[in-house]
C-alpha cells in the first residue's frame, strides 16, 4: 500500500505514543503531523491517549486561557508534548529564536515560544523536525531556547526522549547527554543520516529499519481519524490525507 | 466608570507614544481596526509586550515604525510564515528585542494582577534567554526544602492594553468566553481599551451562564463599537480568519518598500471604507 | 480518564482516612450529600482545608469525628452565626487549628496550580497568623527593589477535593459557572470527585458560550448524579439554602448531644430517603 | 422623621462615602448595614463610587471566582473596604479569632477571612461594629488577625481610616496611631462612649453631633435604595426598611 512521507512519519510518530505511560497528549499550534499521530494512537489503543490539541475545536479541552496548557504541565497532567527547531544539537538544546549572533542575530526565527518551559516539565517531549540537514542538525546552536539536559540543583521531571525525522527516529540519552539512532526510514541508509547530521550520536551494532505505515493504520488515517484531523486541520487532511468535511 | 466612545481614532488617542502596550495572541480578539487606528496616528517608541505571543498587529506596528523594543515569546504569522517586518527589524537592530517564554510573560501579569512584586516560575534555568533577562533572578529554594534553583520573574503592568470582543453591555461588562488571559491581562494594566461588534441593552452579569464569560467593567476603561473589528484575523463563532489576505500580507510585507505600500493602500488609503 | 460511579458511597470510598480535604465555600457548590455519605463511612483524621472559609460541611465533619486537623479562614454559618462544633473543639483541643486568610489559601493553591513551591503575598506581616505558620516564611523583596518584606506562602496540594455541580457531560466536563475557584482547587488537587445535579449527552466544549463555564475532564477523577446534592445549602440558579434546616442544624448543634442526635436522624436513619 | 438605629448607621456610613476619592466600594458577606450605605451613596452621588457585594446578584461583578476581590484589592481598585472584629483595640488591631490564650482560646469566633490581606490593601478601611462596649473595644486584642498599623518596611497602601459605633465616629491617626473622636451620636454622650471604650482615644476641644438622617436620604433608602438593597438582603430590607421585591 503506498503512503506519502507524512502519512510515515504520522505512523512512526504514532508508534511512539502507544506506551501505558501516555495518558495525555498536547499538541501546540500548527503541528498536523504531530496531532493526527496523536489521534491515530488515541484511535488505535480505544480511547487513551487522551489527545489535546491548542487551537482545536472539539480537541481543545483548555478553558482556562493561554497559562493552562503551563499550568497543567507544571502540574504533571501531560505527557507528551512536541518541539522543533531552528537548529538542533547533539546535547538536545533547541534554538527556535535565529542563526548568527544574539541578539543582532544574522536570521531571526520566531521565539522560543513556550519551549523554556515545557521542555522541563513534559516527561516525554518528542523532537520532531522532518528535515534533516546539517543546517539544523549542528555541533552547537547558536542560541538555547530550551536546554537538554539540567544540573541536578534544577527540578527537571521532564525532557526530550525521542527525535523523529524524514531519515530516521533516535533516542535521547540523559545520563550519555547523547542521542542514539533507533531505526532508520525505508530505502534511506546509515551514511545518509551520518552525513546529514553535525553532531554526534551512538551507533547500536543493528541499526532498524523504521516499520513502514500498517494498512490499517492508514485506512484509518484515511477516513475516521482523517475525519478527527480535518477537524482542527482542514487543509491538512485534505491534501495529505484527501479527507474532507462535509461542508 | 468605562467611557463609551463615538469612534475608533478617539480610542486611539489614549494610546499614548512610549507606552507598554500589551498585544493578545493572534487566536484571541485581537483588536486589528484599532490597531489600524493606532498606526494612522503615527503612535511612536512603543514598548510593544506579546501575550505571550503575537503575529500580524505587532509585525504591521514595527513595519509602520510604532515600535522601540519587542517583549515576546514569539511573533510569527502562524501558517503564513515568519512575520517578515519583525524578523527585519531584529536583524537590522532597529527595534530591541527582549525574548521571553509563554509562560513567563502569563507569570508577570499574574504577578501584577496579585499585586506581589515577583512571582516564581519553574524550567528556563540554562535556557539563554535568562543571559539576557538582567530583570530575572535565579534564587535557591526560599524554603529551603530541596526544590533547587527557581526563577523569579518581576511583575509587569502594561500602560494600555487593547482587546477586540464579539459583546459588551452598557455597564462596562466585556464577553471574553474561555479566552481568560484577557481577564489577565485586563486585571494587570493600567488601561484597557476595548472594540467589540456589539453593545446589548441586556447586562452579560444577569445570568451566570454569561458572568462565567464576563470580564467586569471596573476593569475596562473605554469601549467603543467596531463591526468586524478583528479582521483580516478571525473572531471565534464569529468570522473566520481571511487566510488569504494574511497570506497577501506576508508577501507584501518581505520588502520595506513591499509594507510601505500596502500600509498606505490598506491602512491609509483603504480606512473610509475599512473602518 | 473520568470514572463514572453509580452511587455516592463508591465517590465517598475514595475519601481514605488521614486525607488533606478540600472544601468549597458555602456559597460555591458544596457537595453536601456527598459529605454526608463521607460522615457514614466514618472516615477518620482529615486535614480539612477551606477554600478559603467553609461552614455546615466542616461543622459537620468535625461533630462527626471525621476531622483531626482544620485549616480555615473562617467556619462560619453565616446568618446562622457561628459553627458550633467547630468552636467546641477548637476550645477543647480535639481538633488542631491551623489558622490562614483567605488570599493565602487561594495563594498556596495557585502555586500548585503553577507548578512552584511557592507564592508570595502581600499583607500579614504583623498578624498573629504568622507567628503560627512555620511553613510560612518572611523574606526580604529578593528583586531588592525596595517593595519591603514580603511573605511566601508554600504551595497546598489537596489529596481529594469535592465539589458539586449543576451538570457535566460524558466527557468528565463540569460545569462550574463563574465559581473559578472550584478550577483552582481542580487544578491543585491529586483527586477530583464530583456529583452533579445532571449528566448530559451534549459536551459542555459544544460551544465557547458553554467552554468558558466548564472544567475539563481531565481534571475529574470520578462523577456521579446526586439530585439536590447541595441541600440544605443552595445551587445558584437552582435552588435556594434551606435557611430554615441551616438555622435548626446551629441549634441543635450547640451541644454534641444535640449534635449527634441531629446526625443520627438527618444523616444516617434518614440515609434511604436522603439520598 | 423617626429613624430606627441602623437607618442612622446607614446615614452615617454614607456620609464617609461621599469624597471624590472613593470610586469602588467592596462589601464583604452579610453585611447589610454597610451595603446599604454603599447602594445609599452610590444613588446620591448618581451612580459613583460603584459598588460590588460579594454574594450580591445584579450588584456582584466578580467573575474571576473567590480570589478576585483579593487580587482586586492588591491592584488597588478597590477603595473601601469594611472590617470589624471581636475585638479592636486603640492601635486598631482587630481580633476575628477569639478570646483568651491563642491557639486554645475561650471563646473561639469564625476567623480572620480576608482581613489580614485587605486591611494592608484598600486605602479607606472603615471599622463596624454597632455594638460599643469594653468586651469589644480593649485596650490589647488577644489576638491580631489585622494589624492597624506597619512597619515602614512592609508595604501597605492601606488600612483604617474610621471607626463607626452606635455610640460615636471616629477616625484613625496612622502616625498617632490613635483614634480620634469626631463625633457622637445624637442623645449619647462622650460620658457613655468614655465609659463603655477599654481604650484611650484623643478628643477633639469640641466633640460633634453625628447628623442625624437627613429626610431625602430615609426617603431614598424605604424606596429606590431599599429595593437594591432587598436584591442582596431581602430579610434585612424588609424588617428594616419595611421594602419588599415584587414576588
Amino acid at each position: 500500500m503506498s503512503y506519502s512521507r507524512d502519512e510515515f512519519l504520522i505512523t512512526a510518530i504514532a508508534r511512539l505514543l502507544e506506551t501505558d505511560d501516555v495518558r495525555h497528549v498536547a499538541v501546540g499550534a500548527a503541528s498536523p503531523i504531530p496531532g493526527a499521530a496523536a489521534l491515530l494512537a488515541r484511535k488505535i489503543n480505544g480511547g487513551t491517549p487522551r489527545v489535546s490539541l491548542i487551537h482545536g475545536k472539539a480537541t481543545n479541552p483548555f478553558c482556562d486561557g493561554g497559562r493552562e496548557i503551563f499550568d497543567a504541565a507544571g502540574q504533571g497532567r501531560i505527557d507528551v508534548f512536541f518541539l522543533g527547531g531552528v537548529q538542533i544539537d547533539g546535547e538536545a538544546n533547541l534554538n527556535l529564536v535565529g542563526t548568527g549572533t544574539y541578539p543582532k542575530v544574522d536570521k531571526r526565527f520566531s521565539g522560543s515560544f513556550g519551549s523554556a518551559f515545557m521542555y522541563f516539565t513534559v516527561p516525554k517531549v518528542i523532537l520532531f523536525r522532518p528535515e534533516h540537514s546539517r543546517r539544523v542538525f549542528v555541533p552547537k546552536v547558536d542560541f538555547i531556547s530550551a536546554p537538554g539536559v539540567s544540573d541536578a540543583d534544577v527540578h527537571r521531571p521532564g525532557g526530550p526522549k525521542y527525535l523523529v525525522t524524514e531519515l530516521c527516529v533516535m533516542a535521547f540519552d540523559k545520563d550519555r547527554r547523547r542521542f542514539r539512532l533507533i531505526s532508520v526510514t525505508p530505502g534511506r541508509t546509515l551514511e545518509e543520516v551520518l552525513d546529514n547530521t553535525g553532531f554526534k550520536f551512538d551507533i547500536p551494532e543493528t541499526v532498524g529499519v523504521t516499520p513502514e505505515p500498517e494498512a490499517d493504520r492508514l485506512a484509518l488515517l484515511r477516513s475516521s481519524v482523517g475525519l478527527e484531523v480535518a477537524d482542527t486541520y482542514p487543509a491538512f487532511a485534505r491534501d495529505v490525507l484527501g479527507v474532507e468535511l462535509a461542508a | 466608570m468605562t467611557n463609551y466612545l463615538a469612534d475608533i481614532d478617539a480610542l486611539a488617542a489614549a494610546v499614548p507614544d512610549g507606552a507598554l502596550l500589551a498585544l493578545p495572541p493572534e487566536y484571541s480578539f485581537v483588536p486589528m481596526a484599532l490597531v489600524r487606528a493606532i498606526i494612522r496616528r503615527q503612535v511612536r517608541d512603543l514598548h510593544v509586550l506579546t501575550v505571550p505571543i503575537n503575529g500580524l498587529a505587532c509585525d504591521m506596528l514595527i513595519g509602520a515604525g510604532c515600535v522601540k523594543t519587542v517583549e515576546c515569546a514569539a511573533v510569527s504569522l502562524g501558517e503564513s510564515g515568519p512575520a517578515p517586518r519583525f524578523s527585519a527589524a531584529v536583524e537590522s537592530g532597529s527595534v530591541a528585542i527582549i525574548d521571553s517564554t509563554c509562560p513567563a510573560i502569563h507569570t508577570a501579569l499574574q504577578a501584577t494582577e496579585k499585586g506581589v512584586p515577583f512571582m516564581p516560575l519553574g524550567g528556563i534555568i540554562g535556557s539563554d534567554i535568562l543571559n539576557y533577562r538582567d530583570d530575572w533572578k535565579v534564587v535557591d529554594d526560599p524554603l529551603g526544602q530541596g526544590h533547587g534553583r527557581i526563577v523569579l520573574i518581576p511583575a509587569i503592568s502594561p500602560d494600555v492594553a487593547i482587546i477586540h470582543s464579539p459583546l459588551a453591555d452598557r455597564d462596562g461588562n466585556v464577553w471574553i468566553g474561555r479566552r481568560r488571559e484577557l481577564a489577565t491581562i485586563a486585571h494587570a494594566a493600567k488601561t484597557l481599551l476595548v472594540t467589540v461588534e456589539k453593545i446589548q441593552d441586556e447586562s452579560l452579569l444577569a445570568s451566570e451562564a454569561t458572568a462565567a464569560a464576563t470580564l467586569p467593567g471596573f476593569y475596562v476603561t473605554a469601549i467603543t463599537e467596531a463591526r468586524m473589528g478583528a479582521k483580516p484575523l478571525g473572531l471565534v463563532e464569529h468570522y473566520p480568519a481571511d487566510h488569504d489576505a494574511i497570506a497577501a500580507y506576508a508577501s507584501a510585507a518581505r520588502s520595506d518598500e513591499g509594507f510601505q505600500a500596502w500600509l498606505q493602500r490598506e491602512v491609509f488609503t483603504a480606512r473610509e471604507a475599512a473602518e
